[in-house]
């Protein structure tokens, strides 16, 4: 898919190169009744939203809190229950998935949360933590995943000694190096960045942000990129998805056109 | 509009519960060793034979026991909880007469409690470490640990014999009965102890509580806000930081509305107080059944009376809640 | 400072520490810095730094374990350190008043919003309950907020981030005070909603004449609406001067990579620039308690010298009229 | 692994801890060891076991056989003298104490086993399992534990077991409420979402990942349990309600109630050794509160 706005109708064109197809995503909340009859009032969380993100590319999502750009990524990888549509992930429509075979199903996409200090656990430690992941899928032998989890801890610029460290002992950015680590140790072809970086200052945040390039770089992940900071998306996405109040509003790549200009420009 | 809607609902929510109650009753006459007819006669007083026949047909205990479910719902609707033989009264006009005895002793605890229980919780909490602090926890936990059928004979024996001032049996002095403003004088002067008796471990728990939430507030955004707009410490504590810690107060003074009446049972056993408390315990020694499960009935629907009016209080206090965003 | 009236605010070689386990732990050392009438002074820097306990200390509002070690706080005149805590009530919301970086927390949930700017009114002017409702509304009109008339009788709770940090900067201003500091005010909100609020504080500044100290770490705002700046790094102010000439040249370099580091939005056609690496400053800021007397910035700066890491941090040096750096290597950084 | 065109990750190892954190269990232990009410409960609860064990053999005297004359005064005869039967009051505290502490220790399981189930299930699945279970803890909660337990008692025999059994399944609502709270306040934390993104399912997540978390106020509670059936027993006993054959503290107040005027000793002792016991507990719990929340205890 070359730059310029996709068309309306989608043309024919290489199936292999676009990891995830999402068609009329919708997630409704039940949000408490107006009288003891009346019907359940919803809330519209996400109201029909279609993107399409190709394989090694990172797709953002911005808006402003409440836009649903959250939901529909925790929603993509089934983290919340989704009302209607499809997800298409590598050609399976992962959004009738049940039980057994989505748990198994989840090697492939994993998520990286926004608050470094909430997303692990604290009463266990790192080394625990990054291997869960391998344990609960059953990948690889216990010596293996040994292995495995000091080579991610090297990968996110952590030493190996960290392993044996409890989440309280290390710092925010260090934290999200962790959960990195954590969501790349079932080896995912995607992985959802939920505003991976809003919550750290900015000298780390670029770090962060380096360290994920780098790891798509080298790994050919794709990424879903959430946030509500403008500069950061467009630096570091090639497709840009712009939310509001539940949908779609927008969709370019990135170098093209910022739309909301509404940042303090420097 | 939206408060009438909400009571209704608590309303519906109520008899939901007090049907619930009822059906748990007439489980356990059933579920009891024995045959309910004898639970239904009880076994002390007119267990005649034929007095036993009588009550098998009056409740129908040879049809199904969802016909017997039907028969023993339609008899209490109407308030005929059965007859307690020993007292040769029917159930229902017995207990009436009990109730006012146990309200007073009830709520002059809940409210001494109460009171109490947050002033000293609050005070303590403005200098955490500081010695009234420390005294107000060993009370705490005193209070909390005493056993209140204990406590109530200690101070039965300290006004009974060595500091006679205060009547210790009974809610009316028998020997020179007294009327109109006396009569409720001499009541009152019979409720002090029996009412600080059961409010002493209520204040133990308040106290707690009211501490630990004063510390929170304090701690809170909008206090520090309150202090920066240069506002006198008695309104940062009296108007801000207060109300805030009454909430959790209010929702436990709900919940422990039914502690509060069982610990009444104790305490009108040991000083002889006329109430349903002391009804339960009379009941018990005769075997007498209806009068124990309507007692039990009859309290969950006192219980469920004050949770709905905390409830309200807490709606008062809460706008949050007010305005439905439950 | 060329500035003809004496300074509103003059705070000199402030220090605060923290009671850790074993002795004091210094969280902010001997930073100086004045604000003008009318003039807003951005403190900026990252999480840690100690530039909310500035404002804490100039607040008098030091959490329990925090003290002010050194140093003096002059407001309009007056010694606010000297202050006893009924003179400090008397300053407090009425000479300066304070908005916080959580708007969601900072009002009392239990009260409607008329009342609790209505009480700075009663506590400080004195205004019987229904006048100060009055004055409310009128506030809550200067700060932009809709059919404030109605509005008055809400409760927090009803109102929206923007609306309620609205709320907070009314309360703040009942009194017109001198000093308005705003610790973070835009931090917890929206982006679109971020730009009206910084609107809202030069406006109000420009009907007032109030100073305004801006803590912050966003260097966008600090462009905007400051007109000094200040840059913290682990509790030491590492560089002073004019916001246009601290942005434009920055001497320090944990500014500059500070600049650098923000993936800055760029308007209309831009190179494609995704492969570039972002400008990034290695390592982390040092924790509290591990703060030497060398350059503090030392274990991340790139242009560290040997000088660096012989010689203690060297005190502010003004390089211009408006400008001053604590950076031994600053002329060969930044010719 | 060092990636090409940028200069291998600086290894930010420097401002990493060198040696690890004791587990939070082992921290809570030496908390717990340092708090002084903590400590001091611990050890009058270890003798007051100790003594209910132990004691029958150092201190022969049955407690139901009739030792001097009713209401003899403590003396070198009855160290706390006798009851309204002439029973050694000392014997009795001694045998007492063993169907007390069983029973409130047995209760307290009983409590904390369904309360921490019904709890944890409806705080973590919300919906409809959640109304349903929350109904059922209100049903509990309008009936006044007491009343509740003495018809139970009354109705099913008055054996320790009924006894134990009616405590336990009247008083679980207040742990119920405790875990649902928690468990409701952590499901919505990321690391539970994280680790059912890496592939956990319910149970893993409810045992091993919030229960753990949810545990400290549950360890408190249960503490507090065990002081509650204490009293509960007491009360019980003291209304007639216990297992008339087993001597227990209640009992023995209750028995000699009337004859308080002519033998405090008799009703006295009997109480101080069901508050002293509540009161270690409550220390306990209150030393156990102390470890797991270290910032109330800073501010005392």
């Amino acid at each position: 898919m070359s730059g310029g706005l996709p068309a309306l109708t989608r043309p024919a064109e290489d199936r292999t190169d676009v990891l995830l197809d999402v068609n009329d995503l919708v997630v409704h909340f039940p949000a408490g009744r107006r009288g003891i009859l009346g019907p359940p009032s919803k809330v519209h969380a996400v109201d029909g939203v279609s993107f399409r993100v190709r394989r090694g590319t990172t797709f953002g999502i911005v808006g402003e809190s409440g836009s649903g750009k959250s939901t529909t990524a925790q929603a993509v990888i089934r983290l919340i229950p989704a009302t209607s549509g499809q997800i298409v992930f590598d050609g399976e429509n992962i959004a009738d998935f049940r039980g057994e075979r989505l748990r198994l199903a989840r090697s492939k996409f994993q998520i990286v949360f926004q608050d470094p200090f909430s997303a692990l656990d604290p009463r266990r430690r790192a080394g625990e933590l990054i291997r869960e992941p391998l344990d609960l899928l059953n990948i690889g032998s216990p010596k293996e995943r040994e292995a495995r989890v000091r080579q991610l801890l090297e990968e996110v610029g952590l030493p190996p000694q960290a392993a044996d460290l409890f989440p309280h002992q290390f710092s925010g950015g260090q934290r999200q190096r962790l959960c990195i680590a954590r969501a790349m140790a079932p080896e995912p072809d995607l992985i959802v960045c939920d505003e991976a970086v809003s919550a750290l200052d900015v000298a780390i945040q670029a770090q962060i942000l380096n360290l994920l390039k780098k790891l798509q770089r080298e790994r050919g992940l794709t990424y879903i990129f959430i946030s509500h900071d403008l500069g950061v998306i467009q630096h570091f996405c090639d497709d840009i998805a712009v939310m509001y109040l539940g949908k779609i509003v927008e969709q370019a790549p990135a170098p093209v056109r910022a739309i909301l200009g509404a940042a303090p420009p420097l | 509009m939206n408060l009438l809607l909400h009571i209704v609902r608590q309303l519906a929510n109520a008899i939901g519960l007090l049907f619930a109650v009822l059906v748990l009753n007439f489980c356990l006459i059933h579920a009891a060793p024995g045959d309910p007819a004898m639970v239904i006669a009880g076994e002390m007083g007119g267990a005649s034979a034929d007095v036993i026949a009588a009550l098998r047909i009056k409740y129908g205990l040879d049809k199904s026991l969802f016909e017997q479910l039907f028969t023993y719902m339609s008899k209490v609707v109407t308030g005929d909880f059965g007859f307690s033989y020993y007292f040769n009264e029917p159930v229902v006009s017995l207990i009436l007469q009990r109730i006012p005895a146990t309200l007073y002793l009830v709520i002059a605890a809940l409210v001494m409690s109460v009171v109490i229980g947050t002033l000293l919780g609050v005070v303590s909490a403005r200098k955490p470490n500081g010695l009234f602090s420390q005294g107000v926890t060993v009370i705490a936990l005193a209070g909390y640990a005493a056993p209140v059928f204990w406590t109530g004979l200690m101070l039965l024996l300290l006004f009974g014999s060595v500091w006679p001032i205060l009547p210790v049996s009974g809610m009316i002095d028998v020997v020179r009965p007294k009327t109109g403003f006396a009569h409720v004088l001499d009541i009152i002067q019979h409720l002090i102890l029996p009412s600080t008796t059961l409010a002493l471990v209520f204040i133990a728990q308040y106290s707690r509580l009211a501490r630990v939430n004063m510390i929170d507030a304090l701690t809170a955004d909008y206090v520090r806000t309150a202090r920066a707009k240069g506002l006198p410490e008695t309104i940062v504590i009296g108007k801000h930081a207060l109300r805030n810690t009454l909430i959790p107060i209010v929702t436990v003074a709900g919940l422990q509305f039914g502690h509060l009446f069982a610990g009444a049972v104790l305490v009108e056993t040991v000083f002889s107080w006329p109430g349903m408390g002391r009804l339960v315990f009379d009941s018990i020694l005769r075997r007498d059944y209806p009068t124990l499960l309507a007692v039990l009935f009859f309290s969950a629907v006192l219980v469920m009376a004050a949770n709905i009016v905390t409830d309200l209080v807490y709606r008062l206090i809460d706008p949050r809640i007010r305005s439905g965003a439950r | 400072m060329p500035s003809v009236l004496p300074p509103v605010l003059s705070v000199q070689n402030l220090s605060v520490s923290m009671r850790g386990s074993n002795g004091f732990v210094p969280v902010l050392e001997n930073l100086s810095f004045d604000v003008a009438e009318g003039k807003t002074m951005a403190l900026v820097g990252e999480s840690g730094c100690g530039k909310s306990m500035t404002a804490l200390a100039i607040m008098r509002l030091l959490p329990e374990d925090f003290i002010v070690t050194s140093g003096s706080i002059m407001l309009d005149g007056g010694d606010v350190l000297a202050a006893t805590p009924a003179q400090l009530r008397g300053l407090r919301g009425n000479k300066m008043s304070m908005i916080f970086q959580e708007p969601m927390t900072a009002l009392n949930p239990l009260y409607t919003v008329g009342d609790q700017i209505g009480e700075v009114l009663r506590q400080h002017r004195k205004l019987g309950r229904r006048d100060a409702t009055e004055q409310a509304i009128n506030f809550l009109r200067a700060v932009q907020i809709p059919a404030a008339e109605k509005r008055v009788h809400a409760y927090p709770h009803q109102l929206s981030g923007g609306m309620r940090q609205r709320v907070m900067i009314a309360m703040a201003l009942a009194c017109r005070p001198k000093l308005l500091i705003a610790d973070e005010p835009t931090t917890a909100l929206d982006v679109t909603v971020q730009a009206q609020i910084f609107d809202l504080l030069s406006q109000l500044q420009d009907e007032t004449e109030t100073s305004i100290v801006l803590i912050t770490h966003d260097l966008g705002a600090v462009a905007e609406l400051a007109d000094d700046v200040a840059v913290l790094y682990a509790g030491r102010c590492i560089e002073k001067g004019t916001s246009h000439e601290v942005i434009s040249h920055a001497r320090h370099p944990y500014t500059r990579g500070l600049m650098a580091c923000v993936p800055h939005l760029q308007l209309g056609p831009a190179t494609r620039n995704t492969q570039l690496e972002l400008e990034e400053i290695p390592g982390m800021v040092p924790p509290l308690g591990a703060r030497g007397p060398d350059c503090a910035f030392l274990p991340r700066c790139a242009s560290a010298g040997d000088v660096c890491r012989t010689q203690p941090q060297p005190p502010l040096e003004s390089v211009e009229a408006h400008a001053a750096v604590s950076c031994w290597r600053h002329r060969e950084i930044a010719p | 692994m060092t990636s090409i065109d940028t200069p291998a990750l600086p290894r930010d190892a420097s401002t990493l801890p060198s040696r690890p954190a004791i587990s939070p269990t082992l921290v809570a232990l030496r908390q717990f060891c340092r708090s002084p009410s903590g400590v001091a409960g611990a050890a009058v609860l270890l003798i007051l076991v100790l003594t209910t064990v132990f004691g029958p053999h150092f201190y022969g005297i049955d407690p139901l056989d009739l030792v001097d004359a009713p209401f003899t005064p403590p003396g070198e005869d009855a160290w706390l003298g006798t009851d309204y039967l002439g029973r050694d009051i000392l014997a009795g505290l001694i045998h007492g104490g063993r169907a007390t502490l069983t029973v409130g220790g047995v209760a307290a399981i009983i409590t904390i086993a369904i309360g921490v189930t019904i709890g944890s299930l409806s705080g973590f699945f919300g919906g409809v399992i959640d109304t349903a279970l929350v109904k059922i803890t209100e049903f509990f909660q309008i009936l006044p534990p007491l009343l509740f337990a003495m018809v139970l008692v009354t109705l099913f025999g008055q054996t320790l077991t009924t006894v134990t059994i009616a405590i336990g399944v009247v008083s679980w609502p207040t742990a119920a409420r405790l875990t649902r709270a928690e468990f409701l306040r952590l499901r919505n934390l990321d690391f539970v979402k994280a680790s059912r993104a890496a592939g956990a399912g319910n149970g893993h997540l409810i045992l091993r990942v919030v229960l753990p978390n949810a545990l400290p106020p549950i360890i408190v509670s249960a503490t507090m349990a065990i002081g509650v059936a204490i009293l509960f027993e007491g009360g019980l006993s003291f209304l007639g309600l216990g297992d008339p054959n087993t001597m227990s503290w209640g009992l023995m107040i209750g028995q000699n109630r009337n004859y308080v005027l002519d033998g405090w000793w008799t009703v006295i002792f009997p109480g101080a050794a069901i508050f002293v016991a509540v009161l270690a507990i409550s220390l306990i719990g209150d030393g156990i509160n102390d470890a797991i929340n270290p910032r109330l205890r800073k501010r005392g």
